[in-house]
């Protein structure tokens, strides 16, 4: 593991151009890489028989890690998807957090076990539920952003889905609201070429969905999801563009689905292994590893205790979740309306 | 207090909703400049600025979830639906997001949303299939709703300032015919008429009747020819149907011993097939008499031509002739 | 009424370069004279109590005829909106019906007087049946389309909606599909810069809607729908274009609504004197008079004689209509399954 | 003659009537090369090709809308929604296009198109609050529509036959823990089942039964329970809910002189509701007992984690009680 850069400074390399720091590196890093454990974790659970669903995100973690950090992860909201898990970390949700939704234990922060895995949500964190329809998480951001607005809050509010699921009428539809009220939220769609089974070429006529937000008025960019700070770059920039009230972004990351749709499919019915693996090469974690080690930021030791102690986590997370309570059957009947 | 018609009620129930509280805001199509395609926002958009009277793109999906993201972070929203028959495509946005949101997230979101619609039909409202559709039965299955419907120009007022402060999703439905003939005192202040409660319009020992909307006028208007006949209809106005009010409907029933419902919607699953089942279940050993339902026919909607859609509605006529085979049961 | 060119030769003329006959100039006037003549005859009844609602299509004719004359009016479908009259004439549908339909007779084409006024179908003339919630025909129209390419019956779908209605979800998905599939379909917009009150603006933030074509991979026009031979121009392109299989095509027709949003909108109310004055100006049934004028197609003699033929068959339709036997109670309950 | 399950006679159906008539096609998300998340058109795309096994971007309104106008040019299509909790954005097409195109047109359009949707929870079905609705209360409500809901394989297969050649709208209903539980005799011709005549399960005199869908078997199993204990009760299989076999159920009400209905959908207004108001007011006379509904809770819909989603589900246990109970009435 050659450290090619050893010397690279602020002013000559990218990270440094864009003002992040050798510990900003190495904080996202950590995140990408815990998200992909716990994932990993995840789907050895669920093969050995302990849980029964797993969705994931592997594959997605860098752009989702890469914008996220240009927010502010206290003030501004997130409404995820199904993939969200690094995002949701990143916003700070722990790994404890998201084991317990995977268990559906009591303490699941995310819905007291109620939703399947992968339906992220957390209040104090701002993270609105997720339900399972795709797309209609598309105009809570937008209602979320306009209550911004309204408010003064100087919150935005970013939000993710698909390329699949840009195939709706909601999607169409808070775009449009979005660019009429120049609203401050960040659509994020995170294109990995497939919905489930279903190709791009059958989900839509264009290379780019990011061609679209031309049609609402606003700015459509394309960035190599697998490429962390050019991530980060396009999330500043539609911060930025939120903040100075410019309005929405739409920000389509070009991501690689590393694992099945889901724990229930199999992709090499309709996968061919080529294509899988032409999609291992722009594995993120991998390719920001590399580029740490470039600029000489990640060496043999770093990586030694970082991924040590996200074991830890990991496996601390786990084993907690394993042995939390399950939700009291006598609660089924809870929280339909507001109690009090 | 001043006598008003139910839609000038409706709208001072948000006029004042507004004044009260900065969070409140109207959205939906033509709610601004023009005041709304009935006047229920009329001049609200000078009062309150574009901002909270908010004229949107024709998209019935958008509305809703834009109100559901809006309440998630702190705006009370008031979303208006044209016509009832116009809140479909806004369908999955009502019952798997905001019917949703407290109970999948185990309670730590709410969604406090008002989406009012207009309903109904009859040879006077001229809609046709697509301008007087009964939504009721639809969403009054959906837990996690609640679902309202005003008779009088006061549970108007008083039922729309609640579903307003209710932390809940309420659809509040209003009938297209009683805008304009349903009158009655309302007064100046600030009061609220709680959502769940039905009430007795009409006390009477020969049988119940449990309407709402405008069919309460048909039914009130066939007790009224009954009662020459020595038939002593009590009327119930159901007013909220979900929460229903099961305990009115019971003792009702326990009184007189004959249940009947009547609704204007097509009868195969619309709200009375809940009412009689109810009866037919926990006050079966009142019951001295089949529990008769009154209702629409089963075609699609009411068509517009009025030969056809005087053919559709139930009538007093109707009721009237139903109350007295009930009643020589 | 001065003929300013009464030589102007098939080379020299607007119509000539586009393979126009004087004769087809005419018909295409007829049509757009007759549908104005109707639609006004429709407000006299609603406003005289004979009948209860008009909708009309009052400055949209001109578009309507335009592109509805470069399909084949036989073999081609239509899709309308409730503004299509001058659309549905086109299509072969006669005065008669369509008074039949506003008087909601037994005899109604449409929907034996089931429907509102202006919501058109009739089967022979493959004019498929009108609803009210807008958006719903657009994916109509794309299977339709769809039916046509798998069947091979070289047929092509003409559907039209107004500037409010691609605001729906189902406009997008229809877009999105006919753009996958390269479907025989074009894709009308008559956008009169009003959904009832809703000004443009608050509809959308882009001039033209058409530039949303290109996110769907298929060409977006705009059209000044007052002018006849450019809504025609236009039309043949995009047959050209759908009997080639090359696919769709948008047409955005900027059209002008002349009436109030229908018999029960007072228009005062939201739209300045000024904008309607404009918009009169943009009145196709005038400006398309003046070019027949101007290039000699069009003398007194020969108005006199198309409006006086008109006027005649106004008034039949409408002594037709008014006499018509109502529709029978009893059948309230028919047609709601195949009776057989 | 195979032995088969409920899921591989669903494919069979389609297979035939694709091979049979080149309009019908089948168009959905995965339906493709992945053969659909169950396996319902597994191996379609290779014997039938692209252009009549289409897989379409993920946009239910369209899926349905798309079908309504390949069917008014003459095509055939199947619908799969991939699951029923997806059929929501739907609505729009199916209540006000579909189930109207007949009645609107006053005949002149139809809408044969079938719409078939996998529903259904259950511990087992591991499927949370968004793949495990029951749906049929939506739709049983639509005059235009058709719902149908097999419960065994042979069915199943003459079913979606039936449907398919049927000439209006059909919605079709596929509980998920039958596709593998439920298996029987699949005749490898062709056959009908026809749409609307429901089916005596289970002969008895002590109490009627009525249920569907994966409700039937726990009523069956309760059947067995408490036949030991000398309760009779006869089982009926509703299979059609629209149009309702009003004359079998008012039938075998009239026999046993009590009604029982059993649903996993939420009570209130569930589809249970309807045939509870059709007996009470129908077979009033006949009646000896409350009509009973065994359904499920007033909550959105099936929570994930097991003890939560045991909670929920009525079950044969349950069922058996409440027959215990209505027996001793
Ligand atoms: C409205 C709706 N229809 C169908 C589904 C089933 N479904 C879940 S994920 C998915 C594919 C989503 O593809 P995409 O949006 O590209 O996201 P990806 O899974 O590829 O990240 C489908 C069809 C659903 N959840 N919601
Ligand atoms: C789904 C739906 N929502 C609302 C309405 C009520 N409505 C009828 S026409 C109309 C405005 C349509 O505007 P546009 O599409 O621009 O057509 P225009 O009338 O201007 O020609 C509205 C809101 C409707 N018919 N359908
Ligand atoms: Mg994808
Ligand atoms: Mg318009």
């Amino acid at each position: 593991m050659a450290v090619q850069n050893p010397n690279a400074t602020t002013a000559t390399t990218r990270h440094g151009a864009l003002g992040l720091s050798a510990e900003d590196l190495l904080e996202m890093y950590s995140h990408i890489a815990l998200a992909r454990a716990i994932d990993e974790r995840m789907w050895v659970l669920q093969r050995a028989g302990m849980v029964s669903f797993v969705i994931s995100g592997q594959g997605h973690e860098g752009a989702q890690v890469g914008v996220m950090w240009a927010t502010d992860r206290q003030h501004d909201w997130l409404v995820p998807f199904y993939r969200s898990l690094a995002a949701c970390l990143t916003k700070g949700m722990t790994a404890r957090d998201l084991m317990l939704g995977l268990f559906a234990r009591h303490g699941d922060p995310s819905s007291g076990g109620r939703q399947m895995p992968a339906h992220w949500a957390h209040a104090a964190h701002k993270i609105l539920s997720t339900s399972s329809p795709v797309g209609t998480q598309y105009p809570h951001a937008v209602g979320i952003a306009y209550a911004a607005k309204l408010r003064g809050s100087g919150e935005l509010c970013v939000v993710s889905i698909g390329e699949g699921g840009t195939s709706q009428g909601d999607w169409h539809e808070a775009l449009n609201f979005a660019g009429i009220h120049r609203l401050p939220v960040i659509f994020i769609v995170e294109n990995n070429r497939y919905a489930i089974s279903v190709p791009q070429r059958l989900q839509m006529a264009v290379d780019d969905v990011a061609v679209r937000a031309a049609g609402y008025g606003f700015p459509g960019v394309v960035v190599d999801g697998s490429d962390v700070l050019a991530s980060y770059e396009a999330g500043r920039e539609a911060v930025r563009r939120a903040r100075a009230g410019e309005g929405p972004t739409l920000i389509e990351c070009k991501v690689e689905r590393l694992t099945a749709h889901s724990s229930e499919d199999r992709q090499e019915k309709y996968r061919p292994t080529a294509d899988l693996e032409a999609a291992r090469s722009k594995d993120p974690l991998v390719v920001f590893k590399h580029y740490l080690e470039q600029v000489g930021v990640l060496d043999e030791a770093r990586y030694t205790e970082i991924h040590n102690r996200i074991k830890a986590v990991v496996n601390d997370a786990t084993e907690y979740a394993e042995q939390a309570p399950w939700p009291d059957p006598a609660t089924v009947g809870r929280h339909v309306y507001l109690e009090g | 207090m001043a006598e008003m018609r139910l839609i000038d009620a409706v709208r001072q129930a948000m006029y004042e909703e507004m004044q009260r509280d900065e969070r409140v805001l109207v959205l939906g199509e033509d709610v601004g400049l023009k005041g709304g395609v009935f006047g229920a926002t009329d001049g609200f958009y000078a009062e309150f600025g574009e901002a909270r009277v908010l004229d949107t793109p024709l998209a019935e999906s958008l509305i809703v979830g834009v109100a559901v993201g809006m309440a998630a972070n702190g705006l009370v929203p008031i979303a208006e639906i044209q016509f009832s028959d116009f809140i479909h495509p806004a369908f999955n946005q009502i019952v798997s997001e905001a019917a949703r949101m407290r109970y999948r997230s185990n309670g730590a979101f709410g969604c406090p949303i008002t989406i009012r619609a207009p309903y109904g039909g009859g040879v006077e409202v001229h809609g046709g299939l697509y301008h007087s559709q009964s939504i009721e039965a639809f969403y009054a299955h959906v837990p996690g709703l609640k679902v309202v419907t005003p008779y009088t120009p006061y549970d108007a007022k008083g039922l729309l300032k609640a579903a307003i402060r209710d932390p809940d999703p309420v659809l509040f439905l209003e009938h297209k015919r009683l805008y304009r003939s349903a009158r009655g005192e309302v007064p100046d202040d600030d009061y609220l008429v709680p959502i769940g409660p039905a009430v007795v319009r009409r006390q009477g020992t020969t049988l119940s009747v449990f309407a709402y909307g405008q069919m309460l006028h048909e039914t009130l208007q066939a007790g009224s020819q009954v009662a020459e006949e020595g038939i002593d209809a009590e009327v119930v106005d159901l007013r909220t149907l979900r929460p229903l009010d099961t305990e009115t409907i019971l003792a009702s029933v326990r009184k007189t011993s004959k249940a009947m419902i009547v609704y204007e919607d097509n009868r195969f699953m619309g709200f009375g097939a809940e009412v009689a089942a109810l009866i037919a279940e926990e006050a079966f050993d009142a019951l001295d008499g089949p529990i008769v339902r009154v209702a629409g026919p089963e075609v699609p909607a009411v068509p517009y031509s009025d030969p056809l859609a005087a053919a559709f509605m139930p009538t007093a006529a109707k009721i009237a002739d139903a109350m007295r085979r009930l009643a020589a049961y």
